[in-house]
Parts: structure tokens; sequence; C-alpha cells
């Protein structure tokens, strides 16, 4: 793993953006954005992710690049889980049957 | 198993130590391979009794045997032994257990305790699931379809759920320490292309057993939450779709049966170039071609879903899909026959049954391309024609690639040579009773019999009839090996350190290893496979 | 035991021939390759067998056979998928005007009523040479509708409808069977099909007792559960008029649209609020555990049946006569 | 269940076990299984997501009504819980690489207070939910949960709140399971058994923690804010 030590003001940078991220979305939803309430908290939610992702758990700064394929890897698999769902889902009642 | 004989003068992983605790508290992979060995053993001959029964009570029309109730119970607890607690184990398991840190010249697997806890879960989900058979067992099939599993039936199917929930994590541990071995702990010079295609297999099953087991597990999860708590997320009374437990379940286990099948193609891949003394024609391609599988098969799950109520599109798309991954096994196939193409072939028990694999896989891949035609589906979906499908690959193809590795492993891990004769007698029964017990029942199924039935129509009877007889010989051929394996244990000739003069690294340390597998860390500058500069082996003498 | 001993089953619908030329294609196709490899796996095996010390030829691989093997099959694959989505296309288009026969399922037995009013349990009678749609649902678990005279199959869900179409083309009397797992009797839940010429399945007809057709059925219905007292016909009632409401593509309260099929009007019975028209209030009460399926598909096929333009007061079907079929505007 | 048995594997102790060749070698291992065994966890929660995406199509109406009962305050506090838990476990690591034990402990026990915060506003959550009789099964009563001045679908309403105890539910237990690893942490950092050379551990609970702290930024949005603006 990375011998890499973080300066703490990076961690604190980090959480006040967490912080913040999520007074915003909560606050978002109550405004009507329609279609757009959905993305924009999902937006923040991914946002919010990364932003563990890449510093809490370091892997910005990892030279394993397995850590990376690792998780790429699930993201991928999950979204294969997702769309193929869906076409069946997005085509039920389309078509005979 | 620690009744296994001794030769005093050396210490190997089998004497180094006595006592049940020794075993049953040991990290060395070798050992805990054995373990796996007599566990999914004894589940093969409890499904293979289930599978008896069920054979039985089809020689008559009549429900006559048993209770229509107990028919359910053998044909689902046949499934769910065979396939979570035999299958899926069988060859990462025993096998790859114990090969895969020696072909890669590491001292053990990664993660030496993680491997016991794996093999602990697995009892676990064994003990609970015996317990589950001794006290009522369960008749939902071994698919699990709501609405039947999570309202309607009332047998032990929380029980039954909880079991291959708690194994499903044995098998996501093998992966993992898999994976993670293959990445770090390869001796100097073992680079990716020079891998023994059994470990590129290797890879590719663990790969899906990472990524696919964990929604298994949540699945059954949320069915044993609806059945328990009155959750409702299948529930079609509340809105609820069953179809979506369909969609969860196959995800993964579709991409299951190429964990069942990539191990067995990789026994293949060792044997066939062994037993040509060839080099394998076209590693690379073999190589990717299994990683190809494990990937592709991740998409085409719902082609078991054609007539179940899907959106018309999704069925094209599934039925696409599973054409594509048909391609690599293709590759594969044809890769083995031509790595027999001016060989010198000999005809040992392994290469019998590699024989034999490859014969019956391409039947069983085949008639798999009848399935995945949709307009052929519609008709034989639920029918024994599916029913021989999948004995064809599974028994046929991935049972056999099993005895293939056994007998070529076997004076690896007991230090002794089998009696080659009753060998090749036992792979010649079994080749004749599976094809006499499973090729009428692709006649049964196009004619119409549907699967899953306790009772069936007069007409149906003389392909059953067969199909029963070939069964008891099949029976036959499987207990051959068993009483072979065990004589030979005591009595059979002591084994060299390379009985078959193969290439692998696995062979150049003494039968049985050590306990740390090589007294010096090998360094490897050859490539896989290398035939040309390996003696021919001593023509195998039959048995005293 | 050996009298009655078929390796074929019996062809006795349209689809029955499409699926045995692809069936015999592939078979032939299977064998083919089976047989080639086999005979290549036995040549090789004696002809390159061990004999005193022979070294093998050590031998590369090749990758322009490589791509061959690979591209060959595919194209092969290909050309199977394409046939078997053909079969499967027209399996799965009902032809406009069939006639359509009610299936409900249950642990274990067929319950079936066809338009003209009849019922039946575990047997289903239609005549010769007619299109006939199937439109079945399940009050319990997952079965599956499966004649393989017909080599048709088709799952049967709760909560839900799924229509399969077949056109006889035989006389006999053939298997029904449940194909799905359904529980302890599921290989009982077995049943004939029995395709009739045509002059005999009037005689058929007229000899079972009914009470009207199945839309009549329905139109009583409409009236004892009070669905005509916001549903009306001549004036804007509290629901919307339903005259000519199956098929089209109706506007929903919360911006999307929907076709108004038969699974639409069977929701919009049973949980109303799942779909609310716009325009509309939802205060329609919630039928579902008040209509049973049977009831249930007597008020699809009635509300279906108000699309007639022929009809009389409130939308009388006109079914009368097998032969004619009602012009409806399906599909 | 899912523990981190990469963890009891190497909490044994510094030295180098019997077969790796180096302290580099075992320490990519450890780290490789930890990002592995997330991925895997991905695919959990991947299939009770897929669940969520499906239904929440298909009732999104219901959806919207029923997200609006729980208590977005006491959603966003413990969003807010479980990211200063994520700082302390973040910062804890880096007590751990440079090797101070003292702040090491302490902060692992910040973490614990601040995962049982959580868990306990979960618990309350959780019994206001027995209480509005909003438990899926026989006696659940969507009764006061409306949509524009109508009570919504009953039925759909409960498959919202299955998911909800379902996911929550899976998340929970991922936390008590986070929580027990972090007492046996606090135990091992308080014995001085971590070091700047030795501390995979700490590093592969903390990967674990922030794993589940990412779980529940998405729980959050997907449950309590489908849809507020009504
Ligand atoms: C190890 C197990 C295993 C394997 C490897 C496979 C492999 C394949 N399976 Fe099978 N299958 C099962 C186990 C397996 N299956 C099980 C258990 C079920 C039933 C589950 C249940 O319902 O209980 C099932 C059911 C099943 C169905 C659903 C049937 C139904 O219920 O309606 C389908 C449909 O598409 C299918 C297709 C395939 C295909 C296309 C392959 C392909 O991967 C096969 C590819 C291989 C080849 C094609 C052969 C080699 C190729 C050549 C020699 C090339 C030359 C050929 C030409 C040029 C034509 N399988
Ligand atoms: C790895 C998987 C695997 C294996 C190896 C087998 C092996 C066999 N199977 Fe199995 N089978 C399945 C997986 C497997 N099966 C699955 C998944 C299903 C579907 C279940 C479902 O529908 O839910 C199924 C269903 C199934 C059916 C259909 C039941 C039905 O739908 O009604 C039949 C019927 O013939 C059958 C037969 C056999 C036979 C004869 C064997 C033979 O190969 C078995 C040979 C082995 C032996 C005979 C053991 C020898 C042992 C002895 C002689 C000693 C006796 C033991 C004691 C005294 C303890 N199997
Ligand atoms: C209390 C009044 C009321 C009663 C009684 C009632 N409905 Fe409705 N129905 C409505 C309203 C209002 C709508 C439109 C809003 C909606 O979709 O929920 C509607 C919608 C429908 C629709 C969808 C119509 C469209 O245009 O898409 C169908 C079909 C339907 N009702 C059938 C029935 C049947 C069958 C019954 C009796 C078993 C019945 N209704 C009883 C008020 C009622
Ligand atoms: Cu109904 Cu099987
Ligand atoms: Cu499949």
């Amino acid at each position: 793993m990375s011998e890499h030590i973080i300066p703490t003001r990076t961690y604190y940078l980090i959480w006040i953006s967490l912080m913040c991220l999520t007074v915003i979305t909560a606050a978002v939803a109550f405004v009507d954005l329609g279609q757009f309430n959905t993305i924009v908290a999902l937006s923040i939610a991914t946002l919010k992710a990364l932003l563990v992702v890449l510093f809490f758990m370091h892997l910005k700064y990892t030279n394993e690049k397995m850590s990376k394929v690792a998780v790429i890897s699930a993201l991928f698999w999950l979204v294969l889980l997702l769309a193929l769902s869906l076409t069946d889902y997005g085509w039920r009642g389309a078509g005979a049957v | 198993m620690s009744s296994v004989a001794i030769t005093p003068e050396r210490e190997h992983y089998l004497n180094k130590e006595y006592g049940i605790s020794s075993w049953l508290l040991t990290t060395d992979h070798k050992r805990i391979a054995l373990l796996y060995l007599v566990s999914i053993t004894f589940f093969f001959f409890i499904g293979g009794f289930f599978a008896l029964l069920i054979r039985l009570e089809l020689l008559t029309p009549a429900g006559d045997l048993v209770q229509a109730d107990t028919y359910n119970k053998l044909f689902t607890m046949h499934g769910q032994t065979m396939i979570f607690f035999f299958l899926i184990p069988s060859i990462p398991a025993v096998l790859g257990n114990f090969l895969v840190p020696m072909m890669i010249g590491a001292k053990d697997l990664a993660f030496p305790r993680i491997n016991l806890l794996s093999w602990y879960l697995y009892i676990i989900a064994g003990i609970i699931y015996l317990h589950c058979i001794l006290t009522g067992g369960v008749d939902v099939g071994w698919t699990f379809y709501t609405p039947l599993s999570s309202g309607f039936s009332n047998t032990k199917v929380i029980e039954a759920g909880v079991a291959v929930f708690i194994n499903g994590f044995s098998s996501i541990l093998t992966g993992l320490n898999f994976v993670v071995t293959i990445h770090r702990m390869r001796a100097p010079g073992m680079t990716w292309s020079r891998l023994p295609l059994f470990i590129w297999s290797h890879y590719a099953t663990s790969i899906i057993m990472l990524l696919g087991t964990p929604v298994l597990a949540i699945t059954l999860l949320l069915v044993v939450f609806e059945r328990a708590f009155g959750l409702g997320i299948f529930d079609p009374t509340r809105g609820g779709d069953p179809l979506l437990f369909q969609h969860l379940f196959w995800f993964y286990s579709h991409p299951a049966v190429y964990i069942m099948i990539l191990p067995s193609m990789g026994v293949i891949s060792e044997v066939v170039p062994c037993f040509s003394r060839k080099r394998i024609f076209g590693y690379h391609f073999v190589a990717l071609a299994s990683i190809a599988i494990a990937v592709i098969g991740f998409l085409v799950w719902a082609h078991h879903m054609f007539v179940a109520g899907m959106s018309l599109y999704a069925a094209l798309i599934f039925s696409l899909l599973s054409y594509l991954v048909a391609v690599p096994s293709a590759i594969k196939v044809f890769n083995w026959t031509a790595t027999m193409y001016k060989g010198s072939i000999s005809f040992s028990t392994p290469m019998l049954y590699a024989f034999g694999f490859i014969g019956l896989f391409t039947m069983g891949g085949l008639t798999g391309l009848f399935l995945a035609a949709l307009g052929i589906d519609v008709h034989v979906t639920d029918t024994y024609f599916v029913i021989a499908h999948f004995h064809y690959i599974m028994v046929g193809g991935a049972v056999m690639g099993y005895l293939a590795g056994m007998h070529f492993w076997w004076p690896k891990i007991s230090g002794r040579i089998y009696p080659e004769g009753w060998g090749r007698l036992a792979a010649l029964i079994v080749f004749i009773g599976f094809n006499l017990t499973f090729f009428p029942q692709f006649v049964l199924g196009y004619v119409g019999m549907p699967r899953r039935y306790w009772q069936y129509s007069q007409e149906f009877q003389v392909l059953n009839v067969l199909s029963t007889a070939g069964s008891t010989v099949l029976a036959v051929g499987y207990l051959l090996p068993m009483v072979y394996f065990l004589w030979s244990m005591r009595y059979g000739k002591l084994a060299d350190d390379n009985p078959w003069n193969a290439t692998g690294l696995e062979w150049r340390t003494a039968s049985p290893p050590p306990t740390y597998n090589f007294d010096e860390t090998p360094v490897v500058t050859w490539e896989a496979y290398d035939y040309e500069n390996m003696p021919l082996p001593q023509e195998v003498t039959l048995e005293r | 035991m050996f009298d009655n001993f078929p390796l074929w089953p019996a062809r006795a619908a349209t689809t029955a021939g499409q699926v045995d030329a692809l069936y015999i294609f592939l078979v032939l196709l299977s064998a083919f390759m089976s047989v080639a490899i086999f005979i290549m796996i036995l040549v090789f095996a004696t002809k390159y067998r061990r004999r005193h010390g022979r070294q093998a030829e050590p031998i590369e691989g090749s990758i322009s056979l490589e791509i061959t093997w690979s591209v060959i099959p595919l194209g092969v694959f290909l050309v199977i998928f394409v046939w078997g989505a053909v079969i499967f296309f027209r399996e799965r288009t009902a032809p406009a005007g069939a006639s359509e026969i009610y299936v409900v399922a249950k642990q274990w037995m067929w319950k079936l009523q066809h338009e003209e009013g009849q019922r039946e349990i575990n047997e289903l009678h239609v005549p010769l040479g007619r299109d006939v749609k199937m439109i079945m649902t399940s009050q319990d678990v997952i079965h599956s509708f499966y004649v393989p005279a017909f080599r048709l199959k088709q799952d049967v869900l709760p909560g839900r409808y799924t229509t399969m179409w077949f056109h006889p083309t035989k006389a006999g009397t053939y298997h029904l069977f449940c194909a799905e797992y359904c529980g302890t009797q599921h290989s009982g839940m077995i049943g004939q099909v029995v395709v009739m010429e045509p002059a005999q399945y009037q005689a058929w007809l007229g000899g079972g007792t009914t009470t009207g057709s199945l839309a009549q059925s329905g139109q009583t219905l409409f009236e004892q559960f009070g669905c005509n007292t916001c549903h009306r016909f001549d004036v804007q009632g509290r629901g919307p008029n339903l005259k000519g409401l199956f098929g089209k593509t109706v506007q929903l309260e919360d911006g999307r649209s929907v076709v108004a099929d038969e699974n639409y009007i069977r929701e919009s019975v049973l949980n109303p609020g799942a779909k609310v028209v716009s325009g509309f209030k939802p205060i329609m009460p919630v039928f579902q555990g008040l209509v049973s399926e049977e009831q249930l598909n007597e008020l699809v096929a009635y509300v279906k049946s108000l699309n007639t333009p022929a009809s009389g007061a409130a939308g009388t079907p006109n079914l009368q006569s097998p032969g004619i079929q009602p012009p409806t505007p399906k599909e | 269940m899912s523990d981190s048995p990469v963890a009891v594997e190497q909490a044994h102790g510094p030295e180098l076990l019997h077969h790796f060749a180096d302290p580099e070698q075992q320490r990519a291992a450890a780290s490789l299984g930890m990002w592995l065994f997330l991925a895997t966890e991905i695919m959990f929660f991947g299939g009770m997501f897929c669940a969520y995406l499906v239904y929440r199509r298909w009732y999104f109406a219901e959806f919207a009504a029923s997200s609006r009962t729980l208590d977005i305050w006491l959603g966003t506090i413990n969003t807010i819980v479980l990211i200063c838990s994520s700082l302390t476990v973040a910062l804890g690591v880096r007590a751990a690489q440079m090797g101070k034990r003292k702040l090491l402990v302490v902060l692992l026990i910040l973490t614990l207070i601040f995962g049982l915060a959580f868990l306990g506003i979960k618990g309350k959550e959780w019994s206001d939910k027995f209480h509005e009789h909003h438990i899926p099964g026989p006696q659940f009563d969507a009764g006061e949960i409306q949509l524009n001045g109508h009570p919504v679908d009953a039925r759909s309403a409960q498959i919202f709140f299955s998911l909800y105890f379902a996911m929550t539910g899976m998340h929970a237990l991922h936390m008590i399971i986070g929580v027990f690893m972090f007492v046996i942490l606090t135990w091992y950092a308080w014995k001085g058994r971590f070091n700047q050379r030795y501390y995979t551990p700490v590093e592969n609970c903390g990967l674990y923690w922030h794993f589940v702290d990412i779980i529940w930024i998405y729980l959050f949005p997907l449950l309590y804010l489908i849809d507020r603006k009504k």
C-alpha cells in the first residue's frame, strides 16, 4: 500500500466538503426541479463517494493498480446487472406478450 | 484420511503431523484440499443416492415408489446437493486448493487461515443442509422460484436458503484467495503467459465467484426475510414481481454453470498436452477464452426465462448474447483437438476421461445452442431436454473432468499410483452408463415430457426405463474409483515425483509434496507445456 | 409397454412445423459437428498413438486457424439465432381477430373461460383452423401452459396476464401439461386440448349450459359492483368513459402514458391508484380481494367488448358465430 | 459473515507469515484481498439496488409518498455522523502510519462512538416505523401515507418499506460488524500491536468502514430524498 502520508489538512478539507454536500443535497430535495431532483441527488452522492474513495480510502495515492481494477470491475458488473435487467423492465408491455 | 500409508523415510505434508487436530486446524492448503475431498465426496454420494431414487421412481409412469411430496424433495435436494455442495466446490476447492499454489511456485495460498475458514463455512452450511434433509427436506426446486418458495411451500426453505447462503461465502472466500494468490504469489519468472491453463481457468472461475455469488446471497436472504418476517419484495399479491427473483437468481446461477465447467476445462488443458506430449495448441487463445467465458457468461442469464413472461426484446438480446458465449467454448474444443494432431498419444485413464469430456461437453454445449434458440426453447424449456443438456455438461463434462484430474494428480496427492487397468475400466463404464442414462432424455424432452414430474404419461415409459438402467451402470462406474483410490492409498505402487513426466511445477517437487511445497522457491525460465524438452515417461505398467 | 412409443410429438399447429424445421436443422448440424470432432479425436488417437518412444512433432499455434474457427461458428450461431428469433416473433404476435380464451391457473388445475361463456376445467376445446389467443393468469404460484403438439409453452404468472396464441391444424386430443414446477401435484396438473372439426365444435358449444357470453357476464358484474355509477357511457361520470378504451394510449396524471391492454385494465380495477388517468381524481375504490380472477376476466372481456362499434346498449358484444370474427382493432 | 478476515489474518503480529517472501508481498496481498472483498460487497448490495431501481420505476408515486414519512432530519444527521466517523477513521489510519499509538486509540474510540451514535439513531427511526405500523407484513398499515391528499396504494408502499428495511438493515448489520472489528482493533492498538511498519489491520478495517459509509451515502438520497418538494 502507499507509504504516502496525507497531510491532515487534506482530510479536513474533504470532510468539510462532504458535510457541505450533505447539507446541500438535503436542502435541494425541497426545491422542485422535476426530473432533476433525482439526478442532482445521485450526482452529489457520487461526488461524495468519489471523495471518500479517492482520499479517505487513498485510492488516488495508491500505486497498486489492482485496487483500482477491483473497484472499477465491481462497478462495471453492477452496471451490467442493472442495465441488462432494464432490457426486460424497460420493454415490458412493448411488442407482443 | 490419516490412515494414509506413510513412507517413513521422508517428511511430507501427510506425515508431518498426526491426529485429528492436525487436520482440523491445519492451514496447509494441501490438507485443506483433502478435507474438501472427503466432504464433497460425501455430498456427491448423498446427491447420487437421491438421483437413484429419482430414477427408480421414474421407472414406471405411476407415482408408486414415493409420495409426490417426497419426489419433489428428492429432485430439489438432488439438485441443490449436487450443485452447491458438490460441483461448485469440487475442482476449485479440491484440486484448485491443492494445485494453485504449487503450480505457480508458492508455499501456500495467500490467506491460509481464510482458506480453512472457508472449509468451515462449507461444513457449517453442509451440516445445516443435512439437518434440513433429515428433518423434512425442502421441495422448491434447486432454483427457489418465488412465490412458491416465499409463500407457498411449507417445507424447510429457510434452512436450505441459509445453508446455500453460508456456502456462498465459502465460495467467495475461495475465489478471493485464488485471485490474490495468483496475483501476488507467483514464483520468480512465472509470468502471466507462462501460467498453466489450469491457473487461468481458476482465475476466471474466481472472478465469477467473487462478483456473482454475492448477488445470490442477497437474493436468497431476501427470500428468507420474505418467509420469516413478511417482507414483500417478490410477492405478487403486493405488487412485487416474481420475475425479479428469477433475474437476480440467474444473474448468479448462469455464471455459476461456468464456475462448474471452467475448472474442468482447466484440467483438460493440462491432461491433453501431457498425454499427447505436445505444447497446447493456441495457448493464448485457450487462456483468454477462459476469461471471455467468465465475462460474457454474465451477459446471458435471462436465457433461462424466455417463456417466463419477460419482454420480447429482452428475450432477443439474451438469446443473441448466449451465442456469443459459445464462441470461446468452441475455441477451446478446437484447440484441444488440434493439440492431439501429430502428438504421441497414450491412453492412460486421465486421457480417457479427457476424451469423454471433449465429446460429451461438445454434445452438451451444442444442445445448449438449441436452448438458446428462442423458437426451440419455447418448446423444450422445462422438459427433459434441458435435464439432458445440463447433465451432459455437468456430469459428462464437469464430473468427467474432475475424475480426469483426480486420476492425473492422484500420484501427487497420495504418493501412490492407482491401478491403471481398473481406472480404464471405470472410465469406460462411466462413459457407457452416462450415455445410456441421459441420451434418451433428449428424445424424451422433445416428445414433451416436462421435468420435475413425479408421474408421467404412459408413452414416455420406454425411454425412462432406458435412463434408469443407465443410471445403475453409472453408479457402478462412480463407485469403482472410490474403491480403488482408497485401496491404492495402502497398497498402490509408490509414485515417483513425476510419474507422467509432465511439465508443471507441481511435478518438480516430491510426491507427496513437503509442507511448504518446495524446498527452494523455484525460478521459472520456461513456457508452460514445454513437452519438447521433456522425455517420454516409462510406459505405465498395469497394476500388479 | 411398446405399443405407444412415439419418438416424435404430434404436429397439430402451424408453429409445430416451424419449430420442427429448425430443430431438424440443429440436429443435423450438431450431429455433423459432434461426429466431426469424434472422428478427429479417434483418428488422431489411433494414428498418433504412442509407439516405442515416437516423439510428438512440435506444432505452434496458428492465428489464422484460430480466427477461422471462431468466425465460422459465430456465423453459424447467428444464423441459428435469427431463425429461432423469427419463429419466436411469430409465436408471440397474435393475429388480429383471434378468438380469446381466458385461463386461470391454480394449484393444481386449469380453469378456462371461452368468449362464448363456456367454462372448462383441465380441458380445452377449440375448433380447427381458427386463431386462438389465450389470456392467462394464476391465482397462486407460477405455472406454465404447455401443449407439446403445438410446440408452445408460456408461463402463467400471478398478478398479471401473459398471453399466447395458436392456430390448430389437425383434429385430435393432445396433452396439456403444467411445465413450471408449482408444488406437490405439479405432475397432476395436466389436461387435454381437444381440437375439433368446426361442425363438431359447434355441437359442443351448443351442448353446454352457459350464462351468456363472457362479456355479458362482465356487464352484469359491471352493474353489480357499481362500476357504472362512475363509468357512464352517455354523460361524463366521475370516472372516464370506458368506450373505445382498449388499445388506446392513455395519458396519466403523472405525465406518463400507457397503452390500455389487458394488463392495464386488470391493474386499473385491482389497484386503480397505481396509474391514475389524467384529469381524474384517484377516487376509484380498490377491488383487490373483492373480485375473483374469473370475475376479473369477465370484466376485462366486457371492457374490451366496448370497443365493438356495432354494439347495442352499453356495448353488447357481437360474438355469436364463431366463424365470423368481430372487427376489433386490437394490437 | 463479512468481518474482515484479512484483518484477523494479519492480526497475529508484525512478523512475516511463513509463506510470504517479504513484508511488501504480504501487505500487497492483504490490500488486494480487502479491495476484492469490497468488490463482492458492492455486488451484495447491488442485488438490492437492482430491486430498488425496478420498483421505483414502477411505483414512483408510492415511493415518493412513503419516502416522505421518513425523518429527513434524522437521516441527514446520521449522514453527518457517518461522515465524521469516516474522518476519524482516516485520521486514525494516518496516526497508525506515523506510529502515534495514543492518537490512534483516541481516534478509534471516537469512531466507535460515532458508529454507535449512528446505530442509535437508526434504532430510533426503526422503532418509530414500528409504532407507525410501517413494518411490512400482515399488520402493515399505510393509513396516513398520502399523495396529493389521497391515501396511496398500501401494497406498493409496502414494497418501499420492504426495501427500506432490507437495505438499511443490511447496512446496519455491516455497521454492527464494523463496530465489533473496531473494538478489537482498539484493543490491539492499545496493546501496541501496530507500528509504522505494520498497520495493515487498521488500514483494512478503515477501508471497510469507509465502504459502509459509501453505501449509506447512496441509501440516503435513494430512500429519504426521493420527492420532498411538495
Ligand atoms: C456446467 C454447466 C453448464 C454449461 C457449461 C452450460 C453451457 C451452455 N448452456 Fe446451459 N444449462 C445448465 C448448465 C450449463 N449450461 C443448467 C444447469 C441448466 C438448467 C438450469 C435449470 O433450469 O435447472 C441450463 C440451461 C440452459 C438454458 C435454459 C434452458 C431452459 O430452461 O429453457 C439455455 C438456453 O439458452 C442454456 C444454454 C447454454 C449455452 C448456449 C451454453 C454454452 O456455454 C455452450 C457452449 C459450448 C458449445 C457450443 C460446444 C462446443 C462448440 C463447438 C464444438 C463449436 C462447433 C459448433 C458449431 C459450429 C455449431 N442452458
Ligand atoms: C452436479 C450436478 C449433478 C449431477 C452430478 C447429477 C447426477 C445425476 N442426475 Fe441430476 N440434476 C441436477 C444436477 C446433477 N445431477 C440438477 C441441478 C437437477 C435439477 C433439479 C431441479 O429440477 O431442481 C437434476 C435433476 C435430475 C433429474 C430430473 C428430475 C426431475 O426433473 O424430475 C434426473 C432424472 O433422471 C437426474 C438424474 C441424475 C442421475 C441419474 C445422475 C447420476 O449421474 C448420478 C450418479 C451417481 C450415483 C448414482 C452415486 C453412486 C452412489 C451409490 C451407488 C451409493 C448410494 C449412496 C448411498 C447409500 C448413500 N437429475
Ligand atoms: C367511485 C367511482 C368509481 C367506481 C365505483 C369505479 N371506478 Fe373505475 N375509475 C374511476 C375513476 C375516477 C377513474 C380514473 C382515475 C384512475 O385511473 O384511477 C377510473 C378508471 C378506471 C379504468 C381506467 C380507465 C382509463 O380510461 O384508463 C378502468 C378500466 C376502470 N376504472 C374500470 C372500473 C371497473 C371495472 C369498475 C368496477 C368493478 C370500476 N372502474 C369502478 C372511478 C370509479
Ligand atoms: Cu402448475 Cu406445475
Ligand atoms: Cu444458462
